[in-house]
């Protein structure tokens, strides 16, 4: 029931090419040592869905800055000016979703619904190539669902069997993508043992998560 | 015209902060709108919410003191007041797609006379995303849009928006430091004026028809 | 900001035909005081969302016998005989959603969603009258999103803001409907200051929260 | 036939026993499903998931040791693992719909040899409602439909299932106290049977069309 493993145990995990989902809000519960990993490895062209591409020298950010990314879906890229510069120059393709929309598509995805109906977007280009469906008078767009090859994940405190908790305003989209991939890996600030998590603390249930490896404090 | 840029925000931050109400749960953008809880009057409990996952948001932390799991929507630590909660992304957008929030304050680039609102692009200049203002526009009660009038002397407030939208016919209210402007089905009422300027000078910085009613009262700030 | 209120103060809430959605999976997690209170005030013709209609002598199950339901939304009727009777006799209408579609269905109506595409009932007597849509070559029934007039929650940890702690399986659809009321009402089995409850332990933020009673231990 | 009924649910329940993985996340139906949790081996660990809002469901708690606020999908008090989870009903349909549940076993009124089944509603008769199953059997990576062979000695393994469906064409595998069956595109196919029965007593007491390949084996519990 262990899953701690030791970081070289999951370098074979990633291939050039994939497709990540990476928790964390401008970079406030991202997964540093992951992202350490993913430059050392230097794996190329991988998509990204996320919140954010955060700032230059933290998170996403760093990923994006050492041209790993061939596309990103996020809500906001107005804090790293690399995502804009690579953008503008075709180098990057960038999938502009808003917040809430996009934490229902990846929550969809996870969770086996088909796709959610939305009144964000409504009359914006967001809704272009969506499908428009009307309920009780009032327009909706349908979203569709995302899904990812790995969710990389941090969390505050984590038992050896993978049940998470999540600090303060880490949590946002970690115990969400922790649904919708493959393969689940969290980067825990503190590893504890089975049983001296609350089950009521379990935000992430370790059944969802593949592997836990120990990060930075 | 208020020339002093720091005595423009300030107006419009105190009108804002006029209009919560005791127990309202209030989200307000980045930047200029973020003023607006140092204006709130004592005994009005108005409670924040941070769209990356938190109500109950509290002031700056001090020098020293931050907590780096504790951070605001632009990434800033901030702190939590005791009745405060935090939750994840699909929680927090539930809150605001599901109107729980009374008011959302935000920026603009333009807005105009059928409440159409644009803040998140400039086609081919400035592509910063949407972020959470889709959804926070689109779900809360009333939408203020809090912004100084015009832009390098230009208007801002239009007949049509020419910037991609935001969100269609969902801004309730205009704050600048000149005016507050209500957002009705026949266009736009003007509410009130700031002291020093006049419905003329007004008319004049401002591309879309405007409704003036007999007593337009001046700004009480 | 404290919401701690007799409960006789919430009685002028309760009206003939009204919508209530009431927490609980079998009667864990039901509020039961404040179902005293609704056989006490005799509240008829109640539209009723909730999992079950529970045992005949707890919970819900105790508003059917008394008959002062009109029409229940539920997943399942089996363990409450008296359900099944009325509904054979043609006094009480009953309307079966899949358990997983009726939450959703909820957290739709809470958090603005127009639906949700379930695969869930496609195939069965459940997708009767509902839209179906394909997705990558896969059927979905369209779902509506349900609200109510008044939830009704049984919490273990409540703060005087409203702030809500679940134990152990309590949880059930209770964070849920707090979302889909235009009042929300909990029973508290503890009442605790503000600031007592960690605010990671907010199940329920106590922004959705009206009215908090004392309930038995 | 079988007519101890009580050795009729311990063959089942042995016997799907026997097809849980270790590591795997199950979802253990009502009444003879929940039996099989009895039959797991020494070392196999099975996580079991209670629709209510539990994964680590442990068995039931000593007498007077009964915790109201931990209690399984049938309402009855039951403990968690210390590897266990609680969480709310969307999170535990996210994990049942979205495929995170490796098995479902439930009891079946009909099953047919298309993987139809029929649990949940025996019209103008018997109506429980369907609970979580159409969740279940739609979502889970395997279904198998754990039941006696027949009913008052008539087939519930049908050509076509009568009742109303809960679930089209889900089922992967049926295990009764006289046989296993496998679904597959071609029909069902006769896997194992249990030693003091024949395939022409099975396929006199099944309605269903039967694949019989060559070796069958005698089922191993």
């Amino acid at each position: 029931m262990n899953k701690v493993v030791d970081i070289e145990k999951i370098k074979p995990l990633f291939k050039n090419g994939m497709t990540l989902m990476i928790g964390g809000f401008l970079a406030c519960g991202t997964p540093e040592k992951l992202i350490d990993l993913l430059i050392n490895l230097n794996v190329k062209d991988l998509t990204i869905i996320a919140n954010d591409t955060s700032f230059p020298d933290k998170g996403i950010g760093r990923l994006i800055v050492n041209g790993q990314v061939k596309k990103v879906i996020v809500s906001h890229i107005g804090t790293n000016p690399e995502t804009g510069r690579l953008m503008n120059e075709g180098k990057l393709e960038v999938e502009l979703c808003p917040q809430g929309t996009l934490i229902e598509r990846i929550r969809a995805g996870g969770s086996g619904l088909g796709g959610v109906l939305t009144p964000t977007g409504v009359g914006t280009i967001v809704e272009e190539g969506k499908q428009k469906i009307v309920i009780n008078g009032r327009e909706y767009l349908l979203e569709l669902p995302l899904r990812a090859d790995i969710a990389l994940i941090k969390g505050s405190i984590v038992d050896e069997f993978g049940n998470t908790f999540y600090r303060g305003t880490t949590r946002n989209f970690n115990p969400i993508i922790a649904l919708a991939a493959d393969t689940v890996i969290v980067e825990a600030e503190n590893i504890v043992k089975i049983g001296e998590l609350r089950p009521e603390d379990a935000m992430t249930p370790g059944v969802l998560v593949d592997y836990v490896i120990k990060g930075g404090e | 015209m208020i020339p002093n840029q720091e005595l423009a925000k300030e107006i419009i931050a105190k009108r804002v902060a006029k209009e919560l109400k005791d127990g309202q749960l209030v989200n307000l953008g980045i930047g200029l709108p973020t003023l607006v809880a140092n204006y709130v009057k004592e005994g009005v409990n108005i409670i924040f919410q941070s769209e990356n996952g938190m109500v109950g948001m509290g002031p700056a932390p001090e020098k020293g003191k931050e907590d780096k799991d504790i951070t605001n929507a632009g990434g800033v630590p901030v702190t939590i007041m005791p009745y405060g909660a935090f939750f994840d992304s699909s929680m927090s957008f539930a809150l605001i797609r599901g109107g729980h929030v009374d008011v959302t304050v935000l920026g603009a680039l333009e807005v105009d006379q059928e409440g159409n609102l644009a803040n998140w692009i400039i086609p081919g200049k400035m592509v910063p995303g949407m972020g959470g203002a889709m959804d926070l526009v689109v779900g809360a009660k009333k939408v203020i849009v809090a912004m100084q009038h015009t832009s390098k002397g230009q208007p801002k407030i239009l007949k049509k928006c020419r910037l991609p939208l935001t969100a269609k016919g969902e801004v309730n209210m205009i704050v600048t430091e000149l005016c507050v402007l209500e957002v009705t089905d026949k266009g736009l009422v003007l509410k009130e004026i700031y002291k020093d300027t006049t419905i003329d000078e007004i008319k004049s910085l401002t591309e879309a028809d405007l409704i003036i009613p007999e007593n337009v009262k001046i700004m009480d700030i």
